[in-house]
């Protein structure tokens, strides 16, 4: 893979950049200086894939299939994907990946998807509606029940941004914030920061305090902090150095479309 | 030495170990999922099952569809990564056309479950859940005092399923079976269970097992029948043989949002095909040639022979 | 794809990562002993270690009796399979020439130790100790009560060696760790360390490391230090490298029997030998060809590589 | 490996049998129709490999060194000897082998050593005197205390018979007798029989119940029962069915000489 250094500053001009594309590259920013991430699938494969090539060459990919420093020579359609085991640097059982290397310790930074996320970043994956008869049954925990107290933190990327994804309340909290936890028992805090950013459609949400809750960070060029405060279920609040969300580059919108996912198999 | 040779047929192995109202594992973490003995369970008819896998996808969904199973023990109910089960959801939310017991944890959950089993210990701890909903709704999640001064720590019960079935790479005939690529839980699955059915892309001569020890994943102890059943894994992979077929999950996603047609789709591709390889074969060479994979193999190590004293 | 390069010197990689007091695993069941970074603690003057090691051993005698450890954590005492280990037992049984604490657990138990210590758990429960006096004399050995109703059961605590230290086959320069062999508990007592010195046979080229990534013990994030260090298991062995030296294990028990004999053997083998390179040249060659072995290789896998689609 | 079936019932002659040879034989011929033994070192090597030469070619011969279906084209000079991975049908790292095969009982039989056997199979192999300050500081637990609530059943070889090694109380129990566990809780008994028969010098001793206590099952050629219990460290009861021990065959003989340990490494 090439890490041909971005021209990082240059504006971007005609090539108007998807949501996707927009969120992957906010994305790839977070991972500047981390060292080993657990990557998802679709908007964290491109967002690692990206970071990458731009501002981490050295990112370790660890995915909850067992793969550790995975080299894949194509885009991976999942995080089992035979691309990622060929040439990778270890492959584990789920016990000592789930054990050894996530509950011991050695993730950085998790990328998780949920369709829920509350005021102290806990997160619904299970259910939306009532546990025992629900309106949508969704995916569950999987390992982000894991990831969400082990990893040292966690990054959410949310496709909507609206009170339905950002609401007052969980119908069901899948995987809870440290906060959460801190309120079963002050003892049972995990290691964990839990999640430090929430990236949607309309902004950069920070929770800096591992008992905090979530603020406004970054708005997205066009938006106003107004209109991301008035999508979020709860009355959020704002940072004192909130700002405008840095544009991706041309050449962060290059790679991805002409790099890493040719064939658009998540570029929509 | 002679070994016992538990090389059988896919529906003698089913037979045989496989009964109505059982628990059943079927594992394999989105590589050398066994399809193919999933589908002899649909066609043997066999029903109520408990069924296990900490990934239900297409293949819990066929199972489901085809009403072999009456409860589901899982950690993450989608399709491949993402996409929905809407067989699953269609039971669990609106009960139709029946309800589907669902007892959920989460992955390192299920993982300590099945280590828990094959180890013969009642429950293993693991550092999830504080603060989670999920303890509330699943009984069986519980927690136990640390008698070193620390705090609580949740525990998840031993699972031991009557049987496991995986898939693997290959086996020679005494039933050590050796995989590559992902292997999941596979090994927890299996020794958790009391029998365990192993369908393999090839049958191997003991040589070949035997120049690899540290390959065997399940030693012939913990295997009670082994299959040979080339592309037993499709829609999913074997790392080195074949490919996972995108296309054909691709495809499922609206068969699976209309209960006809996964119903026609279940008569179609395994009521009324007999086994793996007429499968394979309706499938055709050039579905199959799409997943073929290009050889990149693994650099041998020595493991030495000692020299004889003259 | 550059990654951090951990290769070292041993000299530099004890004196980083090991210092006086700190808790050290060196481990190897019977087969990749660390031996040559052993004699390098001992070089370097390092005292009051606490020396975690199931199988205290020929290594455990001559860092005891070079007096760099306080306080072993064993399970098994033994040179080799079963001769006496005499400086131990000059300890134990008559303080000379000074105490040694021993703190002492069954084999499982020192694995659960260690699975404990790498999974971030504060114990782990296992169906050994009741009945036995060990629990009577070992305070960290516990009973937790079952939550599911069964019988109570005996837990073990955590072990969190400062620094583990392990030898393999092989190893890349960013620190990914194959061995191949008997590979005991190397993974989870490196696991559980804070620190990991992996000394190896052979630094090779990632690609080599990467045709089989299942090979993999300890992935590159697990290691601190790499130090390429042929004959480092002496007079252990390295599967397919060389064999056991069972001569020099018969010629220890004598040595062992006198503390004087022991100290002479320090002073010409450990003290006046700078490295593993000037102990092998030592030992000899005609020493060295009396446990090389033939080849015998493993078959190689498929990992298989996915098409250009065109 | 020949599998030749023994002649097993020609008398020995001229060629005495050694006590190694004896208690070998004797030991081999308990694993009639076992499927899985754990296999230590010295004595029991040998035994093991007589009995896959003459009773029990099929018999699965796994170490705790996690070395499973071991085919050595050598005597092995421990249990973690490199020519028992050679060939080996597995290697598993040491939680599997202690978890999943012999904690999941997969193991028919375990072959013990202890310095010390009580009337009820517990043994000690810690120490002589007081754990404090030891007359004599033994090897320890190792995995002997897996072993032995978790094998189908225990054989312990003694190569002394005296109330020294058979005393009325262990100056420790190292591993506890299913007597012993049941005393400290009675739901706490372990799956396995414990220790099921010890074969010494003198005699043959089965414990039949596995609440039960050991019995003079065989005594060997040229000694009588009295002298079996005068030499046994507690009033150890005599089997209804007490028999002289079937002395080794020629062929026996033949093979662990000139087949077995031809370099005399056990055989002393």
């Amino acid at each position: 893979m090439s890490s041909r250094p971005v021209g990082g500053t240059e504006a971007l001009s005609d090539v108007a950049p998807s949501t996707t594309e927009f969120l992957a590259a906010v994305a790839a920013r977070q991972l500047v200086g981390k060292q080993r991430v657990f990557a998802g699938v679709g908007l964290p494969t491109l967002a690692v894939d990206l970071a990458r090539r731009t501002v981490n060459p050295d990112l370790e990919l660890v995915y909850e299939s067992g793969i550790c420093g995975a080299q894949p020579e194509g885009l991976a359609e999942g995080i089992a994907d035979s691309v990622l085991v060929s040439g990778a640097a270890a492959v584990l059982g789920m016990p000592a990946l789930f054990g050894y290397v996530l509950q011991g310790g050695h993730i950085d930074v998790g990328f998780l998807g949920a369709a829920q996320v509350d005021r102290w970043g806990s997160l619904n994956t299970s259910v939306i509606g009532d546990w025992d008869q629900p309106r949508v049954r969704l995916p569950g925990g999987g390992g982000a029940t894991e990831i969400m107290p082990n990893a040292g933190e966690c990054i959410v990327v949310l496709r909507r941004h609206d009170p339905g994804a950002l609401p007052a309340r969980l119908d069901f909290c899948t995987s809870p914030s440290p906060v959460r936890a801190h309120a079963e028992d002050p003892r049972m805090v995990p290691p964990g920061h839990g999640v430090s950013t929430v990236i949607t459609p309309m902004a950069v949400l920070r929770r800096p305090e591992k008992l905090g809750e979530l603020v406004v960070s970054e708005v997205h060029p066009g938006l106003t902090v107004d209109e991301v405060r008035a999508a979020t279920g709860w009355d959020i609040p704002v940072a004192d150095d909130v700002r405008e969300t840095e544009r991706p580059t041309v050449e962060q919108i290059r790679l991805l479309r002409e790099e890493i996912d040719t064939v658009r198999l998540y570029l929509r | 030495m002679p070994s016992p040779d538990k090389v059988t047929d896919l529906p003698s192995a089913v037979a045989t170990h496989v009964g109505n109202g059982m628990t059943v594992a079927l594992e394999g973490f989105g590589h050398l999922i066994p399809f193919a003995a999933g589908h002899e369970i649909i066609r043997q008819g066999i029903t109520n099952l408990t069924f296990c896998r900490m990934t239900p996808d297409i293949l819990a969904e066929v199972m489901i569809a085809a009403g072999c199973v009456r409860r589901l023990v899982a950690s993450f109910f989608a399709s491949g990564s993402a996409g929905s089960l809407h067989e699953v959801r269609r039971r669990v939310e609106h009960s139709d056309p029946a309800p589907l017991e669902v007892e959920e944890y989460s992955h390192y959950g299920m993982v300590c479950r099945y280590q828990a089993g094959a180890a013969g210990l009642p429950f293993l701890p693991l550092r999830s859940y504080a603060g989670s909903d999920l303890p509330r709704l699943n009984p069986m999640i519980r927690k136990v005092a640390d008698p070193y001064g620390g705090p609580d720590i949740y525990v998840v019960p031993a699972l031991r399923p009557d049987v496991t079935i995986v898939h693997a790479q290959r086996a020679d005939r005494a039933g050590n079976v050796q995989m590559w690529g992902i292997i999941g839980a596979q090994q927890e699955a299996a020794y958790a269970a009391r029998t365990v059915i192993a369908t393999v892309e090839e049958v191997v001569d003991e040589d070949v097992v035997r120049s690899d020890p540290n390959r065997t994943v399940l030693p012939s102890h913990a295997v009670s029948a082994v299959v040979e059943c080339r592309g037993g894994a499709h829609p999913s992979y074997a790392q080195g043989h074949y490919d996972r077929d995108n296309a054909f999950y691709r495809e499922w996603t609206p068969i699976s949002k209309e209960r006809d047609a996964v119903l026609r789709w279940l008569d179609e591709w395994v009521h009324r095909v007999p086994d793996r390889a007429a499968y394979l074969e309706k499938l055709g060479p050039e579905r199959w040639e799409s997943v073929r994979v290009d050889p990149r193999t693994s650099q041998p190590v020595n493991f030495g022979r000692r020299r004889v004293v003259a």
